[in-house]
């Protein structure tokens, strides 16, 4: 790759100027807002200590866009919104204008181009998610399709502000968790050992650092038809795939075996209670392209739960909390099973260390 | 397998340039917009054969349940990282995609746009690369996503000279995340935006040129709301934070109370606090705020009527990260305190990040991430090396065994 | 070094067969009952030599802040445990305790006595040893401290003939421990003190004959208020639970509230319930049974109106133990309910504790308590192991990382 | 050792009948009791299913017991409680009596006799121990002085009943813990590695069980002089002594560097909260017989803040639960270190993973 002579010089500028996309309004009344409330459902308003208001209405994306679909979200900022909008850390697109006239007109517009307005207060937002097949070197999955398919049936949960609090899903194309934690986790969970490729293995990959990529040391270095390679402790490896992604000769993708487990209670805000980590409750469900209908089950399984269940403010997680585990089990119909008791580092933090118990 | 006649119904996948993708057709049914309307009709308009390529290879693994990528490495003159290189393990089969690679852009702090700017990185990526943007990646970057590695510098330089530049891979500094932060909300303790910019310009040669054990991530979120969700996966998690009490607007208190009542105060509000520091008063509300957690909860509901005090700064925690190996860590709080007001003082933050990722680098071994080293090495160590303080705010317990030493 | 005036002012010490002990004196002060004091009149009484020895050692272990015993080997026939074998290692300079065994000897359940047993046991004693009884030591022994090695058998054969036998030592099973239970206190839910003495009539020979990898403790509590602590002391902890729903005497509630009122009913019963189970109702409480997680707390505050339900029995709860090696250990509950009435109940345990004791014996290593044994080779494996199922009772959560391996 | 000749056969019988031990009123009404009662300090009423009542007294104990003591109970015993006795897992002693009017009497009878009554409720109860120098071969002080000097300064927690809740303290004379956890806690704690006696070592020990016993594995086979022997690694050794409970070559007590540390709210009951594990709060105390007035003062400190602070039914564990620990640390006094920070296994589950922090 030869590029032409160069007359200018790379500026290593780092994020892109923020200034440049503050509506003024917004610049206007920087750091002096005061409180906000909500409208109607996909609709923030903002108001300012000087009295000002600013409108944002909220749209759903398809996260992997086409340059189409960013001109025609431009469209509407131009239209409506004075040429201003931002995305949110959840992939939705924001529209702010201080015009009250504009939010109906401007929400009318979106939802005629099909974009769905919503995600705003106690709603399921859009599903934070990964690479997938599309892109990325190590899936087993495609997550884009999965949300695609799941977010068709939650769409209400969207639009409306019915839950008891905001229901943040995730959804990953292997264990490495690029989307991290969630009320709700969709993650691929492989179950069985990689099968090595011994041909390409000592060619493609150091074998050294594939060695000390494994959590549990089930790897070992070994000869193969006169070739250095690796072998594995098929006692001790727990399909994990760490190993794969260090080396693609670790090959730990399976149509059959790489299946999915569902995770609940993850929590990343400190309001009320502190963080949490998601607990399993469900696996072994099949990687089922194009529309991956037993995933979707399970979600709305837990969602209908919580729904009829949580406390208005209470997170998923707060929600099981209070009620306990066992009820969780009972009113969402999943299945307790010996895989989901802890066997990994600080396992025992998490056994029952009282008498208590409910019956 | 699926019947395609539901699909297409968007009006895409009609065209004549495609090749069928029946098992991606059935994504284009629903309510949710479909990535695979989008993707069919870009490909429709621009023709690019990548396109149609990239289509063949993923109706392929919607079919195998296999995905066909493998790595590389492609670059920009002077940098090392940013590019995420893909090149197709079954190119002799479908060869159009047989490159598709990603180019990371830093987003804007806060991603806050104006339709100019974002038209024109439309533009110049459609001239170089497929048309398809991912808005954003879970770091935060924007993903410009299908280019072949001789299309890159030029790509790049046409970019760079309208004020975008990469983001981070491998093994150093990554992308930063902020929240909208004051641009937009009322409870941001700090200006989210303008320490992200700042800090993530000194960081700049090591985002480009990654040097470092493994990956290191920040992220601003300006409340302990966490919108970024910083606390769960970055290295240091900036957090907004206050230190005095929290504002009462008494009237507010009163409206609020007028118009929820009395039940859903105390059903909502008080009976709420983690630590029970709210309590009824005089047909209002009473905050203990020495007992206070800064947990926002009691901000979140009455915001009119509560505000973060004025005494404001940043919380940094430290080490959260993904699975590998240790399982994922939450970050945890080693500044409690820290003031964000001025230059200086995001200098200061900057001077103790690099102490901090200093002694990682020294201390930490291949591929561990920042909570690893601290846990390995004990927390102890890290304060000592760093130069911070220990302080009972870092643990929610003391130790409690005797497994420690010290001489007298 | 203090002045020994202050002491012997409770008239002891002033006797001519002691040898001064000036800091030991000290201890005679003070309104406490003085083992310093007991000890020094029981030396001038029975003018045994070994108890004046062992003054002079102690005196000078406070002089020095040393201890000066160690170990070695004493048992009686047929026995391999029970005898805690002490030798002076400062014998030449204070020859008069060269020795000072201690006998451990088994306890009757629940401690109940009655005098005519414990004056025989004290005269036997009397006549082979110092005299020196501890009433108990931590795992619930009778500990009669200070014997020479040659008078071992003739005393334990004395006090074997009178139903007395040695306790637990080394690497068996240990003496157990159970709470007074149903001949006094209305909360226990199953027959301690039978279980305690079935269980450890069956284990005698483990008790006698240490043979595993390393010790088991039983302890037996009557209810979770578990007043024997074996939550955190016993591999296996044997405490009293109910399975249907609390028992109220509604005219008990009111006779409380009328006598305490409503604050303290809800300041001290109602909020205190850690799973908010219980609701004020008609001037009285309501339980939401399946909400109770059986804490005991609101049966301890108001005994008189509440008591454990009628479908009694016990939990087990498995793998305490103290510091060594990993830190604290509390028990993890693994059998939430069983059933505790009939001998066929009792015997039912039995076969599970051998079952538990066999797979520990077999995947432990040494040293290793089976607490530790769990956790190193999975619970899973474990309740395999034993024949077990798994309940979510035995979590407080499911697993948070993805590292298990299951086939389908 | 020569016996003479046996006429008789051991019979292993384990544990002494309990039968025989319990007071006629209490056997008749066997599992049967209804509730309790506390009539005054020191003094229990259980009123059983049949109407019948029982009184207890319990009065304290110095646990390392002469005979003549015990005789002196056993007379209390005969004359006020039909000649039954107990002692609680406490190192109580109990008195039954179905007769009211002998309360009194009976302790009465007790304190002329310098026996202390109390001990019942919400009390400072007597303290739990150990062994000591009396006894143990490991020891590094003596647990019942300490004991001893303590409760000569509690004695009125253990008379009156004017604490939140109960309050547990355990003493213990090394860090293998035989007294367990406790509200309270009384620990040595070493502060220097382990001397070796290289002369004794390989005659009276197993090298390898030493090896295996250290946590941290900083001991290594050497050679000293010829003779095989072990080496600590001092970077490694945190001083913990369990080598010399496996080898008494392996010296770690010492009369300046074993010193005390103070843990709080341990907590054994499943009452309210689930049990827990105690927090080391203060160390560097030193081992100063033989009355230890720097282990009482901190005791005290303690005990007077929880007095203070504790709302009825809060265990000491409870009390800094809901004020956090910040304040228990402002309250009594005490200095929080960076020791006091975990860095063994489970470190992490003791951090704090939240931005929850009280100001
Ligand atoms: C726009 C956005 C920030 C941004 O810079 O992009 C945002 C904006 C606001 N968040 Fe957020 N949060 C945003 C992502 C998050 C995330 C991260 C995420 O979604 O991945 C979290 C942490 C999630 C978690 O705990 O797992 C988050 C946890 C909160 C909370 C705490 C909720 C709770 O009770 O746990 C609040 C408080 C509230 O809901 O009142 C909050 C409150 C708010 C407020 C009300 C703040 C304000 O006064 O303006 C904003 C409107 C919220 C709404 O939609 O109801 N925001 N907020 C993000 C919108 C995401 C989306 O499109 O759905
Ligand atoms: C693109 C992205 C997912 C997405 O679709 O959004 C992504 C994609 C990959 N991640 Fe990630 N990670 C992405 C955000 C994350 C996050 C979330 C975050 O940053 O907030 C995490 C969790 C937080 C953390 O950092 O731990 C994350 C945790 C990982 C890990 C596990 C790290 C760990 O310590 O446990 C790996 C594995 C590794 O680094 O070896 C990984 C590795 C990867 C690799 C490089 C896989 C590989 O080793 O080849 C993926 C490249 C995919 C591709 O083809 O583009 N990715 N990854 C995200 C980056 C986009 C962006 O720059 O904006
Ligand atoms: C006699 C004894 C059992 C025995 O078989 O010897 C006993 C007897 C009773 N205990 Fe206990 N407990 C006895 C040791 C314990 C222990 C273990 C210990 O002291 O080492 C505990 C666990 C301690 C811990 O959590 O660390 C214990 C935790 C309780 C509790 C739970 C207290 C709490 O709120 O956490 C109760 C409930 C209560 O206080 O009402 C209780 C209640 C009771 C009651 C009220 C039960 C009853 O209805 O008869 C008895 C009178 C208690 C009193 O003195 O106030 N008992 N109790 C023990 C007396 C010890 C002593 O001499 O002080
Ligand atoms: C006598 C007694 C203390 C007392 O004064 O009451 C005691 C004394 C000793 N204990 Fe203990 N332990 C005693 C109850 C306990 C308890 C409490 C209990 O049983 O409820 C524990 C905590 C619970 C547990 O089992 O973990 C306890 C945990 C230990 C440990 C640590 C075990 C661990 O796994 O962490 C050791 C060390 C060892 O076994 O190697 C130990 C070892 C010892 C040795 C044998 C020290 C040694 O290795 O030489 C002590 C002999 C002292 C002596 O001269 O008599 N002792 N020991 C207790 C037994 C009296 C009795 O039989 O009634
Ligand atoms: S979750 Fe795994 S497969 Fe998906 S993008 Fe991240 S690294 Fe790739
Ligand atoms: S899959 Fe995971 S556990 Fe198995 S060998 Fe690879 S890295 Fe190790
Ligand atoms: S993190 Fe706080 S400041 Fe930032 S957007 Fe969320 S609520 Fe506002
Ligand atoms: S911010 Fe949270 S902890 Fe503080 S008073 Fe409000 S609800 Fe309570
Ligand atoms: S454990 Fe329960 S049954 Fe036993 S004495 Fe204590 S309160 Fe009574
Ligand atoms: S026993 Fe405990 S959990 Fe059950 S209702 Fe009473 S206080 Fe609540
Ligand atoms: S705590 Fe230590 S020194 Fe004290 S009796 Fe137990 S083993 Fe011996
Ligand atoms: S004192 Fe503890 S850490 Fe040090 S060598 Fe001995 S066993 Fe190991």
């Amino acid at each position: 790759m030869s590029s032409p002579e160069r007359n200018w010089k790379t500026v290593e500028s780092g994020p892109y100027p923020y200034k440049k996309g503050l509506h003024p309004v917004m610049q206007k009344n920087y750091g002096k807002w005061k409180y906000h409330e909500y409208p109607q459902p996909g609709v923030l308003k903002h108001v300012a200590e000087s009295g000002d208001v600013i409108y944002t209405v909220r749209a759903g994306t398809p996260r992997q866009d086409s340059v189409d679909f960013i001109r025609s979200l431009c469209d509407v900022a131009d239209k409506h919104a004075d040429g201003y909008l931002r995305f949110t850390t959840r992939n939705n697109v924001e529209f702010m204008t201080p015009d009250a006239e504009k939010v109906q007109p401007m929400i009318d517009d979106l939802e005629s181009k099909g974009i769905p307005v919503g995600g705003t207060g106690k709603t399921v937002s859009p599903i934070a998610h990964t690479q997938g097949w599309l892109h990325c070197d190590i899936p087993a999955t495609d997550a884009s399709g999965v949300v695609k398919a799941l977010m068709d049936e939650l769409i209400e949960d969207f639009r409306g502000m019915n839950l008891p609090n905001k229901v943040k899903i995730v959804t990953q194309c292997c264990e490495l968790n690029c989307g991290g934690q969630g009320d709700i986790a969709i993650i691929v969970k492989h179950t069985r050992p990689p099968r090595i490729n011994h041909e390409s293995l000592s060619e493609i990959c150091e074998l050294p650092k594939v060695v000390a990529r494994c959590p549990v040391a089930a790897i070992r270095p070994t000869v193969v038809d006169g070739k250095k390679s690796l072998v594995i402790d098929e006692e001790k490896c727990m399909y994990c795939g760490a190993c794969f992604g260090a080396c693609p000769s670790m090959e730990i993708n399976h149509p059959e075996y790489s299946r999915f487990a569902i995770w609940v209670a993850g929590k990343n805000s400190n309001a009320r209670s502190k963080p949490t980590l998601m607990s399993l409750v469900a696996h072994g469900l099949p990687n089922n392209p194009p529309r991956w209908p037993e995933v979707s089950a399970v979600v709305k399984q837990i969602l209908e739960a919580y729904r009829e269940g949580g406390r208005p403010w209470e997170r998923l997680g707060e929600w099981v909390n209070r009620i306990g585990w066992k009820q969780f089990f009972e009113e969402t119909g999943l299945t307790f099973d010996e895989d989901m008791i802890d066997n990994y580092r600080h396992a025992r933090t998490t056994f029952n260390q009282s008498a208590h118990v409910r019956f | 397998m699926g019947d395609a006649n539901g699909a297409g119904s968007n009006g895409s996948g009609n065209g004549k340039f495609l090749n069928p993708t029946p098992m991606l057709d059935e994504l284009e049914s629903g309510p949710w917009p479909s990535f695979v309307t989008g993707l069919k009709d870009l490909a429709e308009r621009t023709k690019k054969p990548m396109l149609r390529g990239v289509m063949d290879q993923l109706e392929y693994s919607y079919q195998t349940r296999m995905g066909y990528w493998k790595g590389g490495l492609v670059t920009v003159k002077g940098y090392g990282a940013g590019i995420i290189t893909r090149y197709s393990m079954i190119r002799d089969k479908l060869p159009e995609a047989s490159e598709f690679h990603t180019m990371r852009i830093q987003a804007p702090p806060g991603l806050h746009y104006n339709t100019e700017s974002l038209r024109e990185l439309c533009d110049i990526w459609e001239k170089h690369g497929t048309g398809l943007i991912t808005l954003h990646g879970q770091t935060g970057d924007i993903m410009l996503q299908g280019i072949e590695a001789d299309k890159v510098q030029e790509c790049f330089d046409e970019l760079n000279q309208k004020g975008w530049d990469l983001g981070g891979a491998g093994a150093g500094m990554r992308t930063g995340v902020s929240c909208a932060g004051p641009a937009r909300c009322e409870q941001a303790c700090y200006d989210t935006l303008e320490m992200h910019e700042k800090v993530m310009k000194h960081f700049v040669g090591a985002v480009h040129r990654p040097e470092w054990n493994y990956k290191f991530k920040l992220k601003f979120s300006g409340c302990p709301n966490d919108c970024t969700n910083a606390i769960m996966r970055s290295d240091i998690a900036v957090i907004g934070m206050w230190r005095d009490s929290i504002q009462m607007d008494e009237s507010a208190v009163k409206e609020w109370v007028d118009e929820n009542g009395m039940e859903k105060l105390v059903n909502e509000v008080v009976s709420l606090c983690p630590t029970r520091a709210i309590s009824l008063k005089e047909g209002g509300i009473a905050i203990d705020n020495g007992n206070c957690v800064h947990c926002m909860h009691c901000l979140n509901v009455m915001p009119k009527a509560l505000s973060p005090g004025k005494e404001r700064g940043v919380a940094l925690l430290m080490g959260a990260k993904s699975t590998l190996k240790v399982g994922f860590n939450v970050g945890s709080m080693v500044v409690p305190f820290m003031k964000m007001e001025t230059e200086e003082d995001i200098e200061e933050f900057i001077d103790l990040a690099d102490e901090i990722i200093d002694w990682w680098d020294d201390n930490g071994l291949d591929h561990e991430r920042l909570g690893e080293t601290i846990e390995r090495v004990s927390m102890k160590q890290f304060l000592d090396g760093v130069g911070l303080e220990p302080s009972i705010d870092m643990v929610s317990r003391p130790r409690d065994n005797p497994y420690f030493k010290t001489k007298y």
